[in-house]
């Protein structure tokens, strides 16, 4: 059941990559939150945003649970003065997380831009089920990575400045190369332009993928039919909801 | 003991505060965050003849203190409504309303036709102000005091139930307007729908919005839902369902001492999935601390 | 080197910035607290034939990101204007834009008459939009488009200046309106004027303005300023001032990609008295970053 | 010349009488400013109140300027949460502030409400003009009076909690019949209703009063003609602004 509450900030400081990480005491069961989930904040309890601030989940630790956001405009501008102590209007879980398919033995996370955040909590959680693991991270340069309790990630940036140069697809087509496509599943989070191109990667090497999509959310309940992607369906295409019917996605059953 | 029920044009409803068409689905999804059965009632989504799959995204576009939609009523069709969607609203206690948008007043009036004689469905809300759907003529229908009255005898002509007439205060006659309804046919009205709005990012110079032009709503509007409820009151006899930009217990008093019977809440739901629940439980308080004995005797008693 | 002068309809302006009637008085309150010459002209307040002394106080409310008011045209009356009010302003270099009202098409001419061989006088606007004074028939003129058609064509007939239509977006048929002003000899179009609203103070129960119903300005009609820009800026071949919660130099540019040739700046004025000029400063400074040599090349320029 | 600031915040605190008192760096010259004369401040830089706050300007300590206030609604409440150290945009000085006419030596200072606040500015000014000042309070009860600075005050309270139970012109009628009406002259600041209370008094005794309005005020400067009221002419009345034409009258011109 989703759920409302006011959740007390337990800190809320600059990370690695340029991001904030807040945690946030929920008194909702962290326990049934599952990786790949959002919350929606209300960044200003009475003033501008009025709407909601959808944010990944990043580490699900009950009570608590954590966000890694980027100070962009006017909501995660406020977002990031807030301090600990403060409370904050958090609405969630939202969205159906990540699952696993049966009979897969290992997992290639590909996160770019902030889609690093579920795929760092999709991380955990894998771990946790012993599914072997390889991640890929992209950005524009070195001081854009985030790969804090990520050991092992490979990166790529397009100025070279931190792993390989290049696109994250340049990284995840080698890897493609290399594994089973059977008992291997792609799971990728980040711009759509991206999520595109690794949904590209897959299809070739045929290889199960789910993406967690973005798009522009007012309610991020599935009231307001504003956060839609299309999908693949035999007479074309329709709308559905990234907030309710996603975040996350068969790559194969989008429309690109 | 203070008194919340009211009866809306022959609808009777707990208290008188209920969902907005287009910002609560068709209830499942809320009742998955609150007891559906605290409100009034709910206006559900825009529903039309065939199914359609709504308008390109983005959608939506914040804007200063109220949003821009153009959502283009997607929606199931109505023969999916009447077999999905009715029959789930039944289990709860609460009149239903359903929204109805066409192309013409024959699919208005085959819309209000069906879903009249759905069990499940207490009123029909007519939208012929939906600034996201194009028509053959240029405006909204709601622009034109011909296609109200001929929508709104079409409608009336065969609904088993309370019909209330959707309206835009972007009309040059706004008095006219409702008048027309009223002498058409119209139990109620519903007052008002989203003004015609834009807005570019200066970035990419590209409307926020794929369809360009969208829907303002939200609290920056109230003042003029205020000022239509006001001058729809002094106009007409029929009750009003007031609307625009209610966030929270002090807005719905003032929508109803400018008039209105009952008050719909919106986008207040997106930034606060409790808006209308809160609303609810702060008119009772509102009315004891003012020693009033029926919400009732709110309605029109704005003192000039 | 960056190009801010604008020539629109004939007025030469220094840059696309302007004061809006009605938030500037005539002027002089403003040069006490910056140079009236950084701008590209004033729009001084609504002129009448005779003196008028205006609504009963409280005049404004305070809405959600906006204000309503209600000033009612107060104004020493057009021989005071002519004697008093323009000479002062004649010391300045900056073009002055009389804003006219009336009661009928014979007023709006009488004044157009005078004032358009009042040395100092650059251009006229025609508000035929205010929602505080009342006229014969219910309306607005701008909501007839018979009402447009001949006080734009009597206020032209004898205007030795350029002549800007002061409409409201407020009316059933936006683009037949704008061509409307546009047919009968409009040189220009000043959109949008407020829209009509209203708020009650939910203690007192009383209208929040003496006058009941106001109208509404600022951020909070943004959306619908630029609909209205857009909308006439595709519709006619005149150019437009825009204005309408013009707040900051976003807004401007947001206006003049929408199809604003120049921008007013009106309700910012109150809450920041230095918004005309920082919008000036920001406009430069936006075409140098964006490496646009001329202002110009901002008009109509949004990408669909 | 008016100009607009952003004064730095020296204190803020709560004093006597429920009120809250601010000193502000302001950049103006503040030996310029006269008592009557207000500021309007931006009491949310950029979200919402969005319109300015009028506050009557308490004391006069170049560069400082204080005010005086009470936590009414949104503008004001937050208004009582800044700083020291934060800044605020200040518009000021505004208005025409109280003068002295010719020949007169005493004055009687009537203050009510926030009306306090100029009254204890004029009170100042008057002392180092050497002028004999009697000074009536009023206020509902006496949690409300503030009467710090302002010694030897009468006071009357609508609940006699402190000094005579009444109203302030209650005291005033009885000071006016011991006073000379040639040299002596009323300053009044307050609710409206009151100030026209106290001009009936003045014109009873005939002694020469001035009032300081208050009006809802947009704009502060005179260019939005939203801030009148009525004064007496030949044809009847004519609309002046309180803004710029004020906030001081002569009681005796206005048209109640
Ligand atoms: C399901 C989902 C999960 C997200 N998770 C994260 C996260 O873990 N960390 C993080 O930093 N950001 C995340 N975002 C994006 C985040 O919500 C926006 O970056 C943020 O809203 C920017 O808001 P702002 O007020 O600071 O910027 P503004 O520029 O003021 O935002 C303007 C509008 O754009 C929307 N918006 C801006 N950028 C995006 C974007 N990239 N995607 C969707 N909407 C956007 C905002 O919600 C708002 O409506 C997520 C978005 C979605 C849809
Ligand atoms: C010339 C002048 C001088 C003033 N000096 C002082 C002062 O020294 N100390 C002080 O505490 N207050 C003073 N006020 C009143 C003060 O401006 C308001 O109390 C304050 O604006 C309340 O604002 P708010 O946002 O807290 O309340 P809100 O209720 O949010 O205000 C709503 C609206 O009402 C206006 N308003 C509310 N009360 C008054 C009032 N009594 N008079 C005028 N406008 C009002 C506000 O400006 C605003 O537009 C003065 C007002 C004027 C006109
Ligand atoms: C996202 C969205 C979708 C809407 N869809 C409909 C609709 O399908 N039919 C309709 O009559 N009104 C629709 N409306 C209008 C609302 O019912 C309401 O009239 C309007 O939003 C003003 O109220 P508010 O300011 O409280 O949102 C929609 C509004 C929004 C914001
Ligand atoms: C207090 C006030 C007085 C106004 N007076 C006039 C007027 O006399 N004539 C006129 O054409 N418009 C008048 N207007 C309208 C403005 O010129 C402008 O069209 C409108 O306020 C929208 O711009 P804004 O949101 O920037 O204020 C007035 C607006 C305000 C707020
Ligand atoms: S954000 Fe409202 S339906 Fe998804
Ligand atoms: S407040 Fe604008 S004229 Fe006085």
């Amino acid at each position: 059941m989703k759920k409302i509450i006011e959740g007390r900030i337990i800190f809320n400081e600059k990370t690695s990559g340029g991001y904030y990480n807040m945690r946030i005491k929920a008194a909702w069961n962290a326990e049934n939150v599952v990786p790949g989930q959002f919350v929606t904040l209300k960044t200003n309890e009475n003033g501008m945003p009025l709407i909601r601030r959808p944010m990944g989940i990043f580490k699900i630790a009950p009570p608590h649970i954590e966000i890694l956001y980027k100070k962009i405009g006017s909501g995660t501008g406020l977002l990031s003065k807030m301090k600990p102590g403060e409370t904050i209007s958090v609405l969630g879980p939202l969205g159906n997380g990540f699952t696993l398919p049966e009979g897969r033995k290992s997992a290639i996370l590909v996160g770019g831009g902030y889609g690093i955040s579920p795929i760092a909590c999709l991380y955990e959680e894998l771990k946790r089920k012993k599914v072997k693991i390889l991640i890929v991270i992209g950005a524009k340069n070195k001081s854009l990575v985030f790969k804090k309790g990520l050991p092992g990630a490979k990166i790529a940036t397009e100025d070279g400045s931190d792993g390989m140069k290049g696109l994250v697809t340049d990284l995840l087509e080698k890897l493609c190369q290399k594994v089973s496509c059977s008992t291997n599943v792609i799971y990728a989070c980040g711009p759509e332009q991206m999520l595109k191109a690794v949904a590209k990667v897959a299809k070739k090497h045929n290889i199960s993928c789910s993406v967690s999509m973005e798009a522009l959310m007012a309610c991020g309940v599935g009231v307001c039919l504003s956060c839609v992607c299309a999908l693949k369906v035999k007479s074309g295409f329709e709308y559905k909801r990234v907030c309710t019917d996603g975040p996350v996605f068969d790559a194969g059953e989008l429309d690109w | 003991m203070v008194n919340l029920k009211i009866n809306i044009a022959g609808i009777k409803m707990k208290n008188p505060v209920v969902l907005a068409s287009g910002t609560c689905g068709f209830g499942k999804e809320l009742a998955d965050i609150f007891d559906l059965n605290i409100l009034g009632a709910i206006i559900v989504k825009g529903t039309t003849l065939l199914p359609r799959a709504g308008n390109k995204p983005p959608r939506v576009a914040e804007t200063y203190f109220g949003m821009l939609n153009s959502i283009g009523l997607q929606n199931p069709g109505v023969a999916a409504v009447i077999k999905e969607k009715i029959p789930y609203l039944r289990s709860f206690n609460l009149p239903v309303i359903v929204n109805i948008s066409g192309n013409s007043k024959d699919e208005y009036a085959a819309l209000a036709k069906v879903l009249s004689r759905t069990e499940g469905v207490s009123g029909l809300e007519v939208n012929i102000s939906c600034p996201n759907i194009k028509h053959k003529h240029a405006g909204l229908f709601c622009q034109s005091l011909r296609d109200i009255a001929e929508i709104t005898t079409a409608v009336k002509r065969v609904s088993k139930v309370p019909v209330f007439v959707k309206l835009s205060a972007e009309v040059s006659d706004f008095k006219q307007t409702v008048k027309t309804a009223e002498r058409a046919g119209a139990d109620g009205l519903s007052l008002i729908n989203t003004l015609r709005g834009m807005a570019i990012d200066i970035k990419t110079r590209r409307p926020k919005i794929a369809n360009v032009i969208g829907g303002l709503s939200g609290p920056a509007i109230k003042p003029i839902g205020i000022r239509a409820v006001y001058e729809a009151y002094n106009s007409v006899k029929i009750p009003i369902i007031g609307m625009g930009g209610i966030t929270g217990v002090e807005d719905a008093v003032e929508y109803m001492l400018a008039g209105a019977s009952a008050v719909a809440v919106g986008t207040a739901t997106f930034y606060d999935p409790f808006a209308s629940v809160k609303i609810a439980s702060g008119l009772k308080a509102y009315l004891e601390r003012n020693k009033l004995s029926s919400v009732i005797k709110l309605t029109g008693k704005v003192t000039l």
